[in-house]
C-alpha cells in the first residue's frame, strides 16, 4: 500500500510546514504559537513512523512534543506578562 | 479524635481499595503484554504492587462497584444502552451538520443527579458528553450544567428526564 | 516514484529548519525565539531519520515479520535512529535550560524583549 | 476488496484532517484552535493505526497508545492555562 | 470466512472514517466554540472506535491492544472536552447568536462558583 | 530593515545549500557495513529483538551514560537557576480557579494507569519500540497530571533525589559488574541471554533500561516540580 503511505507523508509534510509558519508568526498569541510548535512535533512523530522508525516516533511523541510543550506552558503560566510583545 | 474502631474500619477500607487497585492494574498489565507467561506475570505483580501502594489515592473502575449479580446485569445493559445512544448521537449530529440550514438551538441548561460515588458521577458526565447533542460543562455537587445543541426544555425536571435519567437508572445500580 | 518518501521527509526537514531559523532571527521576544528553536530542532531530527531510510524496508525490530536470518535484507539502518533518540532527549534538556534562563531574565527586567538587554552589547 | 475499502478510509480521514487544519488556521478564538488541535491529534491516531495495518507490524500500536495519552494531556494543559489554573 | 471478516472490517473502517469526516465538517460549519466541541468530541470518539474495530477484524491478533486503545480513548476524550468547555466558558468565549439560555452564567452571577479571572 | 534583508539573504544562501543536498541525495539500496554488522550479530550477541535498544544500551552504552549525565546536569542547573525564585510558603497566592470534580476524579483514575504504561514501555524496551527515556517521560507525565489538578501540590524533592541517585549508582554498578563478569563496561551478558522474544531475555538490558527509566522520570519530574514551585511574576 505504498501510494497510501506516500499520500499520508505528503499531507503531513504540508501540514507541518503550515503549522511551523503559524508557530513562528509574530502576530499570533504566544500560547497558540506554542500549541502550533507542539503540533509540528506530534505530526513529525507520525512522519517518523512512516519512515519506519517507531522508537524515534515514540520518543518524539513523549518527549519532543509532550514534555517540551508542558514546560513551555508552565513557564508561560508564571510569566503572564510575556504573552504581550 | 476517632475511636480505635473507626480507625480500624478506615484501615480496612483502605486495604480493600488498595487490593482492588492492584487487581485492576494487573488486569491492564496482562492486556498490555498480551500473553500469560511466568516472567510477564512476575514483573506485572511487582509493578502493580508498587504503584498501588505508592499512590493510595487511586480509584479504579471497580473500587466502588457493588459486587452483586444485579450490578453485573446493569453493567451489561448500561454498555448496550450507551453504545446505542452513541451511534444515535452521531447520526443525529451528521444530519444536523449536513443540512444546509444548520438547525440548532443551543443553550446551557441545569440538571440534577442523585449519584454519590465519584466513579459513577464521572461515568455519568462522560456518558452525557457522548450522547445526543449534550456536553457537560460544569459539575457542582448535585447540579450539572449541560450544553445542549437543541434545547427542548429549559425546566430543570424536564431536562433531567431527557438527559440524565436514562443513564442514572443503570449507574445507580452499578455504583450507587 | 521509488524513494519518494525519503525525498519528502528531507525537504520537509530542511524547510522546517529554514522556518525555525527565520523565526529565531526576526522575533524579538525571547520565548518566541525558543519556540522557533524547537521547530528547527524537529526539522534537524527529521533530516537525520530520512537519511537512514531505505526504500521498501521496515523497522529494525525482530519479530514474526522480520526473522533473524533475513534481517540484513529487510531492515533499515538503525544507527541514525539511535542518534536521533539521543538528540531529542538532549533537545528537551536544552529547551528546559533556556526556559529557566528566560524566567530569570524576566525577573530582572520585567520584559522579554531581547533588545532591552543591552548590558553585554559592545 | 478490503484493500479498496482501506484506501477509501484513508482518503476520508485525509479530507477530515484537512478540514480540521482549516479550523486550526481560521479559528477566531484560542478555544477554537485547541478544539481543532484535539481533533487533528485524534485523526492522527487513526492514521497511525492505518500505517500499522499497511506495514503489517503490530508493534506500531504501542506508539498509538502513547500518542493518545500525550495528546490528551496536552489539551488539558492548554485548557488549564487559558483558564489561569496554574 | 476470513475474506468475509476482511470485508466487514473494511466497511467498519470506512464507516468510522466517514464519521471522522462528518465531525470535521461540523468543526468547520458550526457557529461557536461549544457547538464545535460537540461535533468534535462525539464523532471523533465513535469514528476512532469504529476504525479500531475495523482494524481488529482485519488483524484479529491485535484485538487486545486495540481494545486497550479504545478503552483509553473512551475515558480521555470526553474528559478533555469537558475541561476545555469549562475553560472556554470561564474566559467568556462568545456564544452563537442562536443561543437561547445559559443557566451557568446566571448562577455564576448569583454566587461565586469558581473565581473568574 | 537592513537587518531583515541580511537575514533573508542568509536564509537564501542556506536554502541553496540545502537544495543542493536534496538534489545530490542518492538513496542506498543495501545497508552499509556498520548497519549490516548490527543486523547480523545483534540476535546472537545481545539477544535483544529491538536493534535500536541494543545499540543504545550495549553497543554504545557509554554514550548513554554520558547522555544521562547531561540530563542530570540540566535538571540540577534548572534547579540552581530557579532556586532563588522559589515561592515562599506564606506568600500571598492569587486565587486559582478550582480544577473541578471531573478533572480530580479523572486524575485519580488515570494516574495509576499512566504509571503502569510507563513501566510497560521501559520494561519492554528490548522487544517493542520504546525504552527508558520514553518510559521516564511517561512517568513524569503522571506527575504533571497531579500538578495540573492541584497546582500547589508539593512533591517531595527528597524522594525524587533519592530515586535519582540510587538509580545512577545502580547504573554505574551494573556497568562495572560487566567489566568483572563479562567482556567490558556495561556488557549485558552478566545474566543469561535467554530466548529471543521473551521478557526475561537479552541479559541485563531490561534491568538497565528500568534503571534508566526511573532515573529519567525522576529528572523530568524534578524539572517540572521546580518550575511549578516558582513564584508568579
Amino acid at each position: 500500500m505504498t501510494p497510501m503511505l506516500i499520500g499520508m507523508s505528503l499531507l503531513l509534510a504540508v501540514t507541518m510546514v503550515v503549522a511551523g509558519v503559524l508557530a513562528t508568526r509574530p502576530s499570533q498569541a504566544l500560547s497558540i504559537s506554542i500549541l502550533a510548535a507542539g503540533l509540528v512535533s506530534l505530526l513529525a512523530s507520525v512522519q517518523f513512523l512512516l519512515l519506519a522508525a517507531p522508537d524515534v516516533a515514540m520518543t518524539e511523541a513523549a518527549i519532543g512534543s509532550g514534555l517540551t510543550t508542558f514546560l513551555f506552558f508552565f513557564v508561560l503560566g508564571r510569566i503572564r506578562g510575556g504573552d504581550r510583545d | 479524635m476517632e475511636t480505635p474502631v473507626e480507625a480500624k474500619v478506615r484501615a480496612m477500607a483502605r486495604t480493600r481499595s488498595t487490593a482492588v487497585m492492584f487487581a485492576t492494574l494487573l488486569l491492564f498489565w496482562l492486556m498490555l503484554i498480551g500473553n500469560l507467561t511466568l516472567d510477564a506475570l512476575i514483573v506485572g505483580v511487582l509493578a502493580s504492587l508498587v504503584i498501588a501502594v505508592l499512590y493510595p489515592n487511586g480509584i479504579s473502575f471497580f473500587t466502588e462497584l457493588r459486587a452483586t449479580p444485579e450490578a453485573f446485569v446493569a453493567g451489561l445493559r448500561y454498555y448496550g444502552y450507551f453504545f446505542k445512544e452513541l451511534v444515535k448521537s452521531n447520526l443525529r449530529l451528521t444530519a444536523i451538520v449536513l443540512s444546509p440550514s444548520l438547525p440548532i438551538r443551543p443553550g446551557i441548561v441545569k440538571v440534577r443527579t442523585r449519584l454519590r460515588s465519584r466513579m459513577g458521577r464521572l461515568m455519568l458526565a462522560n456518558s452525557i458528553t457522548l450522547t445526543p447533542g449534550t456536553l457537560t460543562v460544569e459539575m457542582d455537587s448535585e447540579w450539572l450544567y449541560v450544553h445542549w445543541t437543541n434545547v427542548e426544555s429549559d425546566d430543570i425536571e424536564a431536562a433531567t428526564g431527557a438527559i440524565v435519567a436514562g443513564f442514572e437508572r443503570y449507574l445507580e445500580v452499578i455504583y450507587g | 516514484m521509488a524513494p519518494l518518501m525519503a525525498y519528502i521527509a528531507l525537504t520537509t526537514g530542511f524547510v522546517l529548519i529554514l522556518i525555525g531559523l527565520y523565526g529565531a532571527l526576526t522575533n524579538r521576544n525571547i520565548l518566541r525565539m525558543i519556540v522557533a528553536f524547537t521547530v528547527a530542532n524537529t526539522g534537524v531530527n527529521l533530516v537525520m531519520v530520512a537519511i537512514g531510510y531505505l526504500h521498501g524496508r521496515t523497522a529494525p525490530i525482530l519479530d514474526a515479520a522480520v526473522p533473524v536470518e533475513q534481517a540484513a535484507a529487510l531492515i533499515i539502518d538503525p544507527l541514525p535512529q539511535a542518534l536521533v533518540l539521543t538528540a531529542i532527549v538532549i533537545g528537551v534538556g536544552v529547551t528546559a535550560l533556556m526556559l529557566a534562563y528566560a524566567y530569570r531574565l524576566y525577573e530582572t527586567k520585567r520584559t522579554l524583549d531581547i533588545s532591552q538587554y543591552t548590558e553585554l552589547k559592545w | 476488496m478490503a484493500d479498496v475499502l482501506v484506501y477509501l478510509a484513508a482518503t476520508l480521514a485525509g479530507v477530515a484532517f484537512v478540514l480540521a487544519l482549516i479550523r486550526f488556521i481560521l479559528g477566531p478564538s484560542s478555544a477554537d484552535r485547541i478544539i481543532a488541535f484535539d481533533s487533528l491529534t485524534i485523526i492522527s491516531i487513526t492514521g497511525i493505526v492505518l500505517v500499522a495495518l499497511a506495514e503489517g507490524r503490530g508493534i506500531y500500536l504501542d506508539v498509538a497508545l502513547v500518542y493518545a495519552l500525550l495528546s490528551f494531556l496536552g489539551v488539558i494543559v492548554v485548557a488549564r492555562y487559558i483558564e489561569r489554573g496554574f | 470466512m476470513s475474506s468475509l471478516l476482511a470485508v466487514v472490517g473494511g466497511i467498519l473502517l470506512v464507516g468510522g472514517t466517514a464519521f471522522l469526516l462528518f465531525g470535521a465538517i461540523g468543526l468547520v460549519r458550526m457557529p461557536d466554540a461549544y457547538n464545535r466541541l460537540q461535533a468534535g468530541t462525539k464523532t471523533t470518539t465513535l469514528g476512532t472506535l469504529l476504525s479500531l474495530a475495523g482494524v481488529a477484524c482485519l488483524h484479529p491478533e491485535w484485538a487486545l491492544k486495540l481494545l486497550l486503545i479504545g478503552i483509553f480513548l473512551l475515558f480521555t476524550n470526553p474528559l478533555s472536552s469537558q475541561v476545555l468547555a469549562r475553560a472556554a466558558h470561564r474566559i467568556g468565549v462568545k456564544k452563537a447568536p442562536q443561543t437561547v439560555v445559559d443557566r451557568l452564567e446566571e448562577d455564576l452571577a448569583e454566587k461565586d462558583l469558581g473565581a473568574r479571572p | 530593515m537592513i537587518r531583515r534583508l541580511f537575514v533573508i539573504l542568509l536564509l537564501l544562501g542556506l536554502g541553496g545549500v540545502f537544495a543542493g543536498l536534496v538534489a545530490g541525495y542518492s538513496p542506498d539500496d543495501t545497508l552499509n557495513l556498520t548497519a549490516r554488522y548490527y543486523a547480523d550479530h545483534t540476535a546472537q550477541d545481545i539477544g535483544a529483538a529491538n536493534i535500536v535498544t541494543a545499540i543504545i544500551v550495549t553497543y554504545r552504552g557509554l554514550d548513554t551514560l554520558g547522555e544521562v549525565t547531561v540530563l542530570f546536569l540540566t535538571a540540577a542547573i534548572v534547579g540552581l537557576v530557579l532556586a532563588q525564585s522559589r515561592r515562599k510558603a506564606d506568600a500571598p497566592q492569587r486565587p486559582l480557579p478550582p480544577s473541578g470534580e471531573l478533572l480530580t476524579t479523572g486524575t485519580r483514575l488515570l494516574v495509576p494507569l499512566i504509571l503502569l504504561l510507563g513501566v510497560y514501555v521501559f520494561v519492554n524496551g528490548h522487544l517493542t519500540p520504546g525504552g527508558g527515556f520514553q518510559g521516564g517521560a511517561i512517568l513524569a507525565s503522571a506527575v504533571l497530571m497531579l500538578l495540573l489538578t492541584d497546582p500547589l501540590l508539593r512533591i517531595g524533592h527528597g524522594l525524587i533525589a533519592a530515586i535519582e541517585s540510587t538509580a545512577g549508582l545502580l547504573f554505574v554498578g551494573i556497568g562495572v559488574l560487566g567489566i568483572v563478569l563479562a567482556g567490558g563496561f556495561l556488557d549485558n551478558r552478566i545474566l543469561p541471554i535467554g530466548d529471543l522474544g521473551n521478557l526475561f531475555s537479552a541479559g541485563a538490558i531490561p534491568i538497565i533500561y528500568s534503571i534508566i527509566g526511573l532515573k529519567v522520570g525522576a529528572e523530568f519530574s524534578s524539572m517540572l516540580a521546580t518550575l511549578a514551585e516558582t513564584e508568579d511574576l
